[in-house]
């Protein structure tokens, strides 16, 4: 049925095909039976389209900073704005999109199938998790429409308790309720995936989506409540003045940063790690093999998910903490990146004899392990003392952390929502599109960032407002690139909506995947699953796959 | 719907889950969960993971604790003198003995008794409240003395703590205003404790009157069992905060 | 493959046992709290030096083990919960002995 | 295709003005350039392999050529090399970049020490010799220059990228950075921590001048003071003599020749005095009390600014003997007009 040899997509006969009569989108009608459903899948498409919202005002503001750096004057607004355009770009990039985007979407909708379970643990605690993640996007929106903050994402003290008078207080309260948000979500996983397998889901027949999530779930649970505290702290350090983080009491400022980065540099796994999880499962399913080193590519998850709790203190190598304390810490870092080197060959070697065949999310994951090899690189740059007293706080670190967060995990996140878009609606996207669009992506992508790692080289600090003139030549390259970035992002948008009226019918499995998830109808019902599934086989099993469908052939037939 | 589950993998059921336990179908059990034992399960090591975070979240102030309490001795213990041992104490006894109520109260859950269930978690709320209570009147007393952390922070009595009838040493200046801080982090771990209590408190009033419909009496405790395991939490978090604060070199100085 | 159907995956392996706790047991370790409150108390008015710090939070840690193990049944429980209990009290450390490193060695040698 | 020439005439000014490597203006940046080429070389040759076998593999097994996928259950021989190689890349990497962090952050013992304070939003540099410069820094080239730097307010961070040294300027406590300039010229200062609405304008120039150069701009930018004589003054007008009076009978410990000293504490630790030490006694003096006196002095927390405290440091790093502090005091209490010997300084 397939036009083509070099494509697996095999859909069923348009003629014919219709969408299921009984799915989880048309199980219930009116906007109520969304606002109160207990669904995973449900949940999993109102966040979708809440953080593709967020992810666009985020995305506004990105799009105001690089134009404002077009010319080396502080011409476009004033200072004050353009702070406020940079911490509101960090907070809602960083809480309201890189946070919950992977996790909260695919993860909520895909989760429960995985696993062969009807829905998720606690669905009413999921669904209060989407009504956190609102309260606490409202709450920093209404920051932003009352006068902005402009502390940037970090709300660094003192500056953050003492010197600025815009609306801290709001926005942090604002993130200390995403971060319920996040922890429930995480806690929803890890619970999902102890007690909710299927009969014959054992841990090691988990896909490594799976794997990625529960890692990343921990690091949610235990991080995100020490950023909640801080942040209580650095409000009442702000309403009442009394001198924890304030260096003129007696307090220690750098105590913020530690207690911040604890969960920070965490909440940089968090995002990354579902990341790899979409990347294993799409690499697998269009190279029709199993993952190379199933078993190492599932503990480097839970590896880099427990040495991330050891490395914070690598984001404050000059701020003043010990020497002693920054050998430690880089050194600790470097074990990190062992992993995600580990993950990266693992994939690489996925291909090797594999069948391979090029459709829009494996164009995604490619582009992913080049900008990742290039963002989990520069991280090295960083991680070593003397290299980063020169690159910290400039350009170069900005390039890094939007190769790993942008060319990791949104490369990751489009994989992922191109590769599951059939099952979530039932309908395919336009192919050629698609594919236009993942190239643009990565072009802009590049365009954009590349020209920062020199920019950082030569000492252009973060967060500037205006800079000399000889950094504008690659200021007005990265602009141009951001541009080309932003069309790129735009396409998904546009046809991906077109395809809700007008794809083709995706029928249950277009790309003959062995996940659960494909083995039942698209869209799924609402108990996913008629009869609970017992599991008899291990994950990325083509042979299984192809031995059922020889099998369903025969009964059809 | 559970019978088609069960009716998936007989055997296995019938023999590992149905000998062990009888199975009672209960307007409770939700949909997705195959057994109420895997949803009782599930809800226990949910609560268990929520009392995590609950103890990363107190970490960070434990922590600062920690600190400042090396860097600034001095003014810790001055201003742990100036907390009452004998309040403490109470406290401390009736909120272990709240704690043992609640602990009383899950028991007469698992073994379905109504009217007891019902007063021991009225006797666990009077002692909660009775904690309250007693902190109220202690934070009470601090403002009085101008203790409360803040623009009216005073600290007249620890430098000059003979002319307020008090036989500790004085401070110096720069030290006794580190007392501040020891009072921010005592405000603020009694204070987030507090507010667990109140939480609780309120959870406690509306597991009170469900258990007094009934709705516990039938085999379905997992509400009062988590209720239990967050209250007992928020008990420990008491138990360090105690010595922490009040305690800190209380023998007469030599 | 021979573990198809394997009941150890159908039920699941960290599946605990339920228990009720007598209030006998809960009657003992309401008396040891209240004991070791008082206890404490009386040992923060001697004088043990650097020992009344460590003797104080012994006590605290002690009373606190009862009170997980018994009041919160984790002495019954799976051993997924164990190790639950076991990991928030390890991340705690990990944050006080990883931020202490830090802070104690800064005076170490000077630059 | 034909290009206008005054569009070529701007096009190559405008990529003639523009940098694409900075200078090496300092001892350390071939070091700090040598680790960063071997990073680059890793990073290359990493990606050149991921992308050899993402593209090799994608064409050798594309569909069309290798219909049927081959399952291969994994390698431990290949995850120990692909774990092993990274992990020695990265602890030479640990290594190197911490033999150049100790570089960096070392001072040798014969650098010229230079005070900044930091405010929101302009950098201070005080030198010893009482020349005062505002968002400008001028040093000599091949003499190590220590920079003790502290912020009034938040945090802050000094860096001259041409000379790829950097730290932050932590509110409440000393930090120090060192450098030595090789080649004439100016570069940029940038303060690259986040401080607020002016933060891109916190910005100036270090200007690197032959010692020649350096020893005319110092003879004609004085202020006529130099730091030790404002903290002389400040020193007295303080009344931090009457008790450090240098006398036997003294309140306080003498101070001719503490700076350097290790000094027994009333808290029975020993501490090295240094700049950070000198200005924490200071503040928060009750920390610090010398063994044989009494905790009797007063905080000067909110009552001396940082650039008085860096005067009042440099006044007691320069006192070597008890004959300065006894004469301020004799002027002061004869309440005699100042005395003209060049140096000593009107009360």
């Amino acid at each position: 049925m397939s036009a083509t040899s070099s494509t697996i997509v095999n859909l069923p006969d348009q003629r014919t095909a219709r969408l299921p009569k009984r799915n989880y989108i048309n199980n219930e009608d009116g906007l109520l039976s969304w606002l109160f459903t207990g669904d995973h899948k449900r949940i999993a498409i109102l966040y979708l389209i809440s953080i593709t919202f967020f992810f666009f005002v985020g995305g506004a503001f990105a799009g105001l900073i690089r134009l404002e750096l077009l010319t080396p004057q502080p011409d476009l607004v004033a200072s004050d704005t353009y702070n406020k355009f940079f911490s509101m770009h960090g907070i809602i990039m960083v809480f309201l999109f890189l946070v919950p985007s992977v996790p909260a979407t695919l993860g909520n909708f895909l989760m429960p199938i995985m696993l062969g379970a009807r829905d998720l643990a606690f669905p009413k605690v999921n669904l209060l998790s989407w009504y956190l993640y609102w309260l606490g996007g409202l709450v920093i929106l209404g920051a932003m429409v009352m006068g902005g903050v402009d502390t940037g994402w970090t709300f660094t003290t003192p500056l953050s308790t003492h010197y600025l008078n815009t609306h801290v207080v709001t926005a942090a309260m604002g993130v200390f309720i995403l971060g319920f948000s996040s922890i429930f979500t995480g806690l929803n996983f890890i619970v999902t995936i102890h007690r909710m397998r299927a009969p014959g889901m054992t841990w090691f027949r988990m896909p490594l989506f799976v794997w990625s999530h529960y890692a990343a779930s921990i690091l949610m649970v235990l991080g995100t409540p020490v950023l909640a505290i801080t942040l209580v702290l650095v409000a009442l350090e702000r309403l009442v003045g009394i001198g924890v983080f304030d260096p003129t009491k007696g307090g220690d400022p750098l105590l913020f940063q530690h207690l911040f980065w604890f969960y920070s540099h965490p909440a940089v796994y968090i995002m990354i790690l579902p990341g790899m999880g979409v990347i294993s499962e799409v690499i697998s399913t269009f190279s029709r093999k199993r993952v190379f080193g199933y078993t190492a590519v599932a503990f480097s998850s839970v590896a880099i998910a427990l040495f991330g709790f050891f490395v914070w203190a690598h984001h404050m190598f000059i701020m003043g903490v010990s020497n002693y304390s920054a050998l430690v810490f880089s050194l600790l870092t470097m074990l990190v990146a062992v992993p995600s080197a580990i993950k990266i060959f693992n994939w690489a070697f996925t291909l090797q004899k594999g069948s391979i065949t090029f459709e829009t999310p494996m164009m995604y994951a490619f582009g992913f392990l080049g900008l990742f090899t290039i963002g989990g690189m520069t991280g090295v740059f960083l991680g070593a003392l003397g290299m980063d007293i020169h690159l910290t706080e400039t350009y170069f670190i900005v390039a890094h952390f939007h190769f790993v967060m942008v060319g990791g995990m949104l490369m990751a996140f489009l994989a992922g929502i191109h590769f599951w878009w059939p099952k979530m609606t039932g309908r395919m996207y336009p192919e050629s599109l698609s594919k236009l669009a993942a190239v643009t992506t990565f072009i802009g992508f590049n365009l954009t960032f590349l020209p920062q790692f020199i920019l950082g080289y030569l000492g252009m600090p973060r967060r500037y407002h205006a800079y000399p003139p000889e950094f504008q030549v690659l200021n007005v390259l990265s602009t141009a690139g951001a541009t080309v970035l932003g069309v790129g992002y735009m396409l998904p948008l546009l046809y991906l909506g077109w395809s809700l009226k007008y794809g083709a019918i995706a029928g249950n499995n277009p790309w003959q995947a062995t996940g659960l998830e494909w083995q039942i109808q698209s869209p799924p019902l609402t108990e996913n699953f008629v009869e609970i599934p017992v599991i008899d086989y291990e994950a990325y099993d083509y042979e299984w796959l192809a031995h059922k469908t020889a099998n369903e052939v025969t009964t059809v037939g | 719907m559970d019978n088609a589950i069960v009716a998936t993998h007989p055997h296995t059921h019938e023999t590992a889950v149905h000998a062990e336990h009888e199975h009672v179908s209960l307007p409770q059990h939700r949909h997705h969960f195959e057994t109420e034992d895997q949803q009782r399960e599930a809800a226990t090591f949910g609560m268990w993971l929520f009392l995590l975070t609950e103890i990363m979240f107190f970490g960070g102030m434990f922590f600062a604790y920690l600190l400042y309490r090396n860097w600034y001795y001095d003014a810790f213990v001055v201003g742990s003198n100036q907390l009452s041992i004998p309040l403490g104490t109470a406290n401390t006894a009736i909120l272990i003995t709240s704690g043992f109520f609640m602990a009383l109260a899950v028991w007469a859950a698992e073994v379905k008794k109504r009217g007891l269930l019902v007063i021991f978690l009225i006797l666990t709320t009077l002692f909660g409240i009775a904690f309250i209570g007693v902190k109220a009147d202690e934070y009470h007393e601090k403002w009085e003395k101008h203790h409360i952390p803040g623009a009216s922070f005073d600290v007249a009595e620890f430098v000059n703590p003979h002319a307020y009838g008090l036989k500790e040493q004085p401070l110096a200046p720069d030290m006794a205003q580190k007392v501040q801080i020891y009072f921010f982090l005592y405000f603020a771990m009694t204070g987030m404790h507090a507010l667990h209590m109140l939480i609780g408190l309120g959870l406690l009033g509306w597991l009170t009157w469900r258990a007094y419909r009934g709705e516990f009496s039938a085999g379905y405790v997992a509400p009062i069992e988590n209720f239990g395991l967050y209250w007992h939490f928020v008990d420990i978090v008491w138990l360090f905060l105690f010595p922490l604060l009040y305690l800190i070199n209380r023998h007469p100085l030599h | 493959m021979t573990e198809y159907h394997d009941p150890s995956n159908v039920v699941n392996p960290e599946h605990g046992e339920h228990h009720i706790v007598t209030p006998a047991i809960y009657m003992m370790v309401f008396g040891t709290l209240l004991l070791f409150t008082a206890l404490t108390v009386v040992a923060a008015y001697i004088d043990l030096g650097v020992f009344n710090p460590i003797v104080a939070l012994g006590i605290a840690s002690f009373k606190a083990v009862v009170v997980i193990l018994f009041f919160m049944h984790v002495k019954y429980q799976s051993r997924l919960v164990k190790l639950t209990v076991g990991a928030g009290f390890f991340t705690f450390l990990v944050l006080i002995t990883m931020t202490l490193s830090d802070y104690i060695s800064r005076a170490w040698g000077l630059w | 295709m034909h290009i206008s020439p005054v569009l070529w005439e701007f096009l190559v000014k405008w990529l003639n003005n523009s940098a694409l490597f900075p200078r090496e203006a300092s001892t350390i940046a071939p070091y700090a350039d040598a680790l960063y080429f071997f990073l680059l070389t890793i990073t290359m040759v990493g990606l050149v392999l991921v992308g050899v076998l993402v593209f090799g593999f994608s064409i050798r097994y594309r569909q069309s050529r290798s219909p049927e996928a081959t399952q291969v259950e994994g390698s431990t021989l290949l995850e120990a090399t692909w774990t092993i190689i990274p992990l020695a890349l990265f602890l030479i990497v640990f290594v190197w970049g911490a033999l150049l962090y100790f570089r960096i952050y070392n001072p040798p013992t014969n650098a010229m020490n230079i005070y900044i304070v930091g405010k929101q939003w302009m950098w201070k540099a005080e030198h010893p010799g009482g020349q005062h410069e505002i968002n400008a820094l001028h040093v000599p080239i091949g003499r190590p220059v220590q920079l003790t730097m502290i912020s009034q307010d938040v945090f802050h961070s000094f860096s001259i990228p041409d000379f790829r040294v950097k730290r932050e300027v932590i509110p409440g406590r000393y930090s120090t950075e060192w450098f030595e300039a090789t080649t004439p010229g100016t570069y940029h200062i940038f303060c690259t921590q986040y401080c607020g609405t002016n933060h891109s304008a916190m910005i100036g120039t270090v200007t690197a001048m032959t010692p020649d150069d350096y020893a005319k701009w110092t003879q004609e930018s004085t202020s006529g003071m130099s730091l030790a004589q404002n903290g002389e003054r400040l020193f007295a007008s303080m009344g931090c003599n009457a008790c450090h009076s240098g006398s036997a009978a003294a309140r306080g410990p003498n101070l001719a020749g503490v700076y350097g000293s290790k000094l027994q504490l009333t808290s029975g630790s020993e501490v090295l005095v240094n700049d950070a030490y000198l200005r924490d006694a200071i503040l928060n003096p009750s920390e610090h009390v010398t063994a044989g006196f009494a905790p009797i002095m007063p905080t000067y927390q909110g009552q001396i600014s940082e650039d008085g405290l860096v005067d009042l440091v440099e006044y007691i790093k320069n006192l070597q003997t008890n004959y300065r502090v006894q004469q301020t005091l004799t002027t002061l209490q004869s309440n005699q007009a100042a005395p003209t010997t060049p140096g000593v300084v009107k009360p």
